[in-house]
């Protein structure tokens, strides 16, 4: 059963990833750390999206789309703003 | 003023000539473009009214190049407008290098301003004419705004930080100052004058509010009061970076980064030691965050400052 | 009507406080928002004409200045948050949008109705704050005012914001996902009234900016309440992230109020102009345009806030471009004008007065995003004629036309033109007499949010108070011709304007679902330049009247 | 026929389509709240790093490596209530479910637990609770908890939700028909996930600054 075999994948990759960023916690990369943290980060989200949450349809991707332009419009222009 | 009737607001500052010509600029433009467009539609209105014998043929026209040629329009008079505003904007970042440097601290609510001299004075802000005048501000509890509508300026005094302002006043005389950023409850009461008088009369009326220790000599107190100089002066048991001089320059961090050591460095520095520790010290200064308050803070800055061979109030030459 | 369709208004569907109170069906919700959106734009209103009338002299002698606060705080928390933010959207948006679109009700009928509870709740929270004492915070909550001065029902006040918020995202999401799946076969995208294309682009505005405002206040409430100190400057918290988050929702909220003011204005020229709106896909676009630019410009209400000069320079700049979308709108609707046969029922009177409107107080827009300029009229009298030329003379002024416009759609009946001209008129003086001389204040220098001023403001205050009693007038007269007509008016004709939209080929007052069938869709909106509109249907759907 | 919930759609694969549609613009609008508050923790760690770094290994690594992995596993059950619910397996659909809001209790209590001994500890600065901080710079270590607690809570309410959700879901499972169980079991799937990738989030931003 193929789909049970994606699921139970993304779930191994998840724990995976977890671990990853919990050991990395431990190594001193300068200010690299941050930036794993948040690379695993999304890297699990687009497990969990695709996996887990189906993300596939015109419709949710727009939305999707559309969240993630807004929050770095959010980011972005209050750095600067700042 | 006419009939005593407000139609124009003061100019008395060297920027509010400036700021009204593009304001007028802006007025022209609006009022032209304003009034045509009520005009277009008024116009319309009345010709083609229900049963007026308008011509309305050749009803479908091509309306592409109208577009385009009316968005063209539109875009190139706001990056004009855009530019003008930004070049006289961009100003405010940059007092003369040999301006007069006032603190001024807004609190519920009054404003309190300390001259160079340590001269101090509630809700009344005495400047000479002709002479550039910075007022370093900071706010002890919400934000205020410090406003003079006849020189065109305005700036926050924000809680955490300091702001900055400066102006040449060009006309003697008593002008409005308000706090233009809403503070509670007596904000319409949180305001004064500016007296702007020849730079003799300036000078005779400093000299008449007393002897006093100057602002900075005030911060020389403090600074041995609570023990900065312990670590800071020269000679001492502890390794701590040497003051004298700092103020302007750049200075080397621990995480390989150079910062000049501007107002915001140095206020930091005292509230929060250790976000930019200098490179080859060792982080172990308290913080002061909480145990001094904003007018003490300007004093140490004003002291911090005299350290420093005048001038260089603007960190760009 | 025919007997077979049963009930055949959505008015005689029932009449108990139930079949009100329980009802899922849009233009039945949509009423229960008209009615509680009314209420407080009218508590709204009187807050405001106290106001004016303290302001009539230079000292505060009628009411003291934490209460003169407190009214100017709730007079903006209210109008905002309680009025302009919903009114069109909830009301005519949620009667009109199906039956715009040929669905028989919005996706989520149910959501809906909830969405009107939760705005209920939510304005108890406010109505508390307002009758235990008040908010002295100004409708921007800004810190550490609001989180560590502010001496009123702060909290309460943030909290009902906060809810309110909840059904403002209901209804844009309700909104979407009904534009996106529920068009009639044959609706395409470029065949939607423009009026659908700017409920969606604000409903886009309402799901993707409300959360942070909801952000924002949540960490004010919890400051309050909890002692949790995020803004606090003395832990380090900053106050001018508090009015980047503030003004991430409050600036494109603005565009939540007004473009579907510009949306009613774009069905009303065309029909009374008899012609086709002029560059619909120019407007239709530059509608999505604003909603998406609305985003860009937050930080040029910060110019003097102490954010960095290179970040105000880049706002201005955005804020210029944002300009541009609403140029083309005014333009489009003067155009529309042209070559027309126009007659001036009441719904065109406002919907004329609209366009001057919008356009001095977009025009005012220009001196605020102009650097050096804004400068000196920041915060103060300036800044308020400005809102206000959008926000009442744009979208009141609009609300008005759309109410009259939807009037016989909505109840059945028709009112007194004589009455409404009249009423559409004294607004527009009215209008003008109060907010034109806030510009002549601002420029000399008054800043607002002031209890008392210097004597020399006085002459401008005096005429904006007597402006401010005309004003109250012209908004309180379609309340009793508008309210008479319910009883006394004429049965009102399915179409009485001769309009092109689908909402108009349902009977007046439509049936309870709308559409017995589905219409098919054979050609765009305004379709006003075509042959023989009265005779040919978009799809027949309904039998001819007896 | 009549395989719609609502009489607005004229068939249910209209109805699925809108149902799915309108959760991701939820999940989109969460995103914006969410966003907001990590904007705020961002500017205060780009301020306060070093306070912020020591405060933060105040906070139990061992418990939020094991909630993370609890919620984790929560979503991987909700993906199979969400597989099953599509195939029509009802029975193990419901076990799912109850695995999967179980498993979120448990996130709960471990979080309580975590309360608790940080409020033991004296490193809650809310209602007025003493806030005892040995490290350097409390005053912004104070800042870093507040923000803490403020994310966490919020994080903790949103999964209350996930919960209720799913015990609404279940309480009206015996009378819903087919169709409308998988288009809840989806929409509240895709809610939870949403809470899961909150976390995901949270947890390295809040107990991971350079260990």
């Amino acid at each position: 059963m193929s789909e049970l075999q994606k699921l139970v994948f993304g779930y191994v990759g998840l724990l995976a990833l977890l671990a990853l960023t919990v050991g990395s916690s431990f190594l001193d990369l300068g200010g690299f750390n941050v930036a794993l943290n948040l690379t695993i980060a999304a890297a699990k989200t687009v497990l969990i999206a695709l996996l887990f949450m189906h993300l596939t349809g015109t419709l949710p991707r727009l939305a999707v789309a559309a969240a993630g332009l807004w929050l770095v419009i959010l980011f972005g222009l209050t750095v600067i703003g700042r | 003023m006419s009939f005593g009737v407000p139609f124009f607001p003061q100019e008395a500052s060297s920027e509010a000539g400036h700021v009204d010509a593009l304001f007028y600029t802006l007025l022209a433009f609006a009022v032209v473009l304003g009034l045509s467009l009520t005009g277009l539609v008024v116009g319309y209105a009345v010709k083609y009214r229900v049963g007026s014998p308008a011509d309305r043929t050749g009803r479908r026209s091509r309306t592409m190049a109208l577009e385009i040629a009316w968005t063209t329009a539109s875009l190139i008079i706001a990056f004009i407008f855009f530019g003008w505003g930004a070049v006289l904007f961009v100003r405010r970042e940059h007092p003369p290098a040999d301006a007069l440097e006032i603190t001024g601290l807004g609190k519920q609510w009054m404003w309190e301003f300390r001259h160079p001299g340590g001269q101090r004075e509630i809700n009344e802000l005495h400047v000479p004419v002709g002479k550039a005048v910075v007022v370093s501000l900071a706010a002890q509890d919400v934000i205020h705004s410090f406003y003079v509508p006849a020189f065109r300026i305005k700036q926050d005094a924000v809680p955490g930080r300091t702001t900055h302002i400066w102006f040449i006043a060009t006309e003697p005389g008593r002008y409005h100052l308000f706090c233009a950023q809403y503070c509670g409850t007596q904000h319409s009461e949180m305001g004064g004058w500016v007296t702007v008088m020849a730079p003799e009369q300036y000078t005779s009326w400093l000299n008449g509010q007393g002897e006093g220790d100057t602002l900075a000599a005030s911060g020389e107190k403090l600074f041995r009061a609570l023990g900065c100089s312990g670590c800071h002066g020269a000679g001492s048991k502890v390794r701590a970076p040497v003051l004298e001089g700092i103020f302007g320059r750049p200075v080397a961090l621990a995480n390989q980064q150079t910062v000049i050591a501007d107002e915001r460095y140095l206020r930091d520095s005292i509230l929060n030691p250790n976000k930019e520790i200098a490179a080859g010290y060792e982080p172990v200064m308290p913080s002061f965050d909480g145990l001094i308050d904003e007018g003490e803070l300007q004093m140490l800055l004003a002291y911090l400052k005299s350290l420093s061979p005048r001038p260089s109030a603007g960190t760009k030459t | 009507m025919t007997s077979a369709m049963m009930p055949s208004t959505y008015l005689a569907e029932g009449s108990s406080p139930g079949a009100w109170l329980l009802t899922t069906d849009h233009k039945r919700v949509a009423w229960l928002y008209l009615v509680s959106l009314t209420a407080f734009f009218f508590l709204g209103g009187a807050m405001a004409v106290l106001m004016r009338v303290e302001l009539a002299t230079p000292a505060g002698d009628l009411v003291a200045d934490d209460i003169y606060n407190r009214l100017f705080s709730l007079h903006g928390i209210i109008m905002v948050w309680f009025f302009l933010v919903p009114s069109i959207p909830a009301t005519l948006g949620n009667f009109l949008l199906p039956l715009m679109i040929g669905a028989r009700d919005l996706a989520f009928p149910r959501l809906n109705l909830a969405s009107w509870y939760v705005f209920i709740f939510g304005s108890l929270f406010a109505l508390f704050s307002v009758v235990a004492g008040g908010v002295d915070t100004g409708w921007t909550f800004y810190t550490p005012l609001s989180t560590l001065y502010a001496n009123g029902f702060v909290s309460t006040a943030a909290l009902g914001v906060f809810i309110v918020g909840f059904s403002t995202i209901m209804t844009g999401i309700n909104f979407i996902v009904t534009v996106h799946t529920l068009r009639a076969p044959g609706l395409t995208w470029f065949r939607l009234p423009i009026f659908v294309w700017t409920l969606y682009a604000t409903s886009l505005v309402m799901v993707l900016a409300t959360p942070v405002l909801a952000a924002s206040l949540i960490l004010i409430v919890l400051e309050r309440v909890f002692g949790i100190g995020i803004f606090n400057p003395d832990l380090g918290g900053d106050p001018l992230l508090f009015q980047h988050l503030f003004w991430f929702y409050s600036h494109p909220a603005v565009y939540i109020m007004i473009l579907p003011g510009m949306g009613v204005v774009s069905e009303v020229l065309p029909c009374f102009s008899r012609r086709p709106l002029f560059g619909y896909k120019a407007v239709a676009l530059s509608s999505m345009a604003i909603a998406v630019f609305g985003f860009l410009v937050w930080g040029h209400h910060m110019f003097v806030s102490g954010q960095s000069a290179y970040g105000s320079v880049i706002f201005s700049f955005l804020s210029f471009c944002v300009a541009i979308p609403s140029a083309i709108k005014v333009f489009n609707w003067s155009l529309t004008l042209r070559k027309g046969e126009i007659s001036f029922e009441t719904s065109m009177l406002y919907a004329l007065f609209f366009l001057g409107l919008f356009t001095f107080g977009g025009l005012a827009g220009l001196f605020l995003a102009a650097l050096a300029v804004d400068v000196h009229l920041h915060d103060t009298y300036f800044v308020i004629a400005h809102f206000h030329y959008i926000m009442v003379g744009g979208m009141v002024t609009a609300y008005m036309a759309g109410l009259h416009f939807w009037w016989p759609k909505l109840t059945g009946r028709m009112y007194s033109e004589t009455a409404g001209r009249i009423a559409a008129t004294v607004t527009f003086v009215g209008f003008n007499l109060t907010f034109f001389p806030q510009y002549m204040l601002g420029f000399d220098g008054m800043p607002r949010r002031y209890h008392t001023y210097p004597p020399e403001f006085q002459f401008w205050h005096v005429l904006s108070s007597a402006g401010a009693v005309v004003l109250a007038i012209g908004y309180l007269m379609p309340l009793f011709y508008l309210g008479s007509s319910l009883f006394r008016g004429a049965r009102a004709p399915d179409n009485p304007w001769n309009a092109t939209g689908l909402e108009w080929q349902t009977s007046s007052p439509p049936p309870p679902h709308n559409f017995e069938t589905i219409p098919v869709v054979t050609r765009p909106a305004y379709a006003y330049d075509m042959k023989g509109l009265e005779h040919e249907r978009f799809s027949p759907h309904r039998p001819a009247p007896p | 026929m009549s395989g719609t919930e609502s009489i607005v759609f004229d068939s249910p694969r209209r109805e699925w389509r809108a149902d799915t549609f309108a959760m991701w613009v939820f999940v989109g609008s969460e995103a914006m709240l969410f966003g907001a508050i990590f904007l705020v923790f961002l500017f205060a760690h780009i301020d306060f790093g070093p306070a912020f770094a020591s405060a933060s290994k105040h906070l139990s690594l061992p418990l939020g490596t094991f909630n993370t992995a609890v919620l984790i596993t929560s979503s991987f059950t909700m993906a199979l209530a969400h597989m099953f619910a599509l195939h029509k397996r009802w029975r193990p659909a419901v076990w799912s479910l109850l695995a999967t809001s179980s498993l979120g209790v448990c996130f709960l209590v471990v979080k309580g637990i975590e309360y608790g001994k940080e409020i033991d500890e004296g490193l809650a600065p809310l209602l007025g609770l003493p806030f005892r901080y040995a490290g350097p710079d409390p005053v912004h270590a104070e800042f870093f908890f507040s923000l803490y607690f403020t994310m966490t809570c919020l994080h903790a309410l949103h999964l209350v939700g996930g919960i209720l959700a799913i015990a609404g879901l279940l309480a009206f499972w015996p009378k819903a028909r087919p169709g409308n169980r998988q288009r809840r079991v989806v929409a509240v799937g895709l809610y939870w996930h949403f809470v899961d990738i909150v976390w995901v989030f949270m947890f390295p931003v809040l107990y991971l600054i350079n260990r």
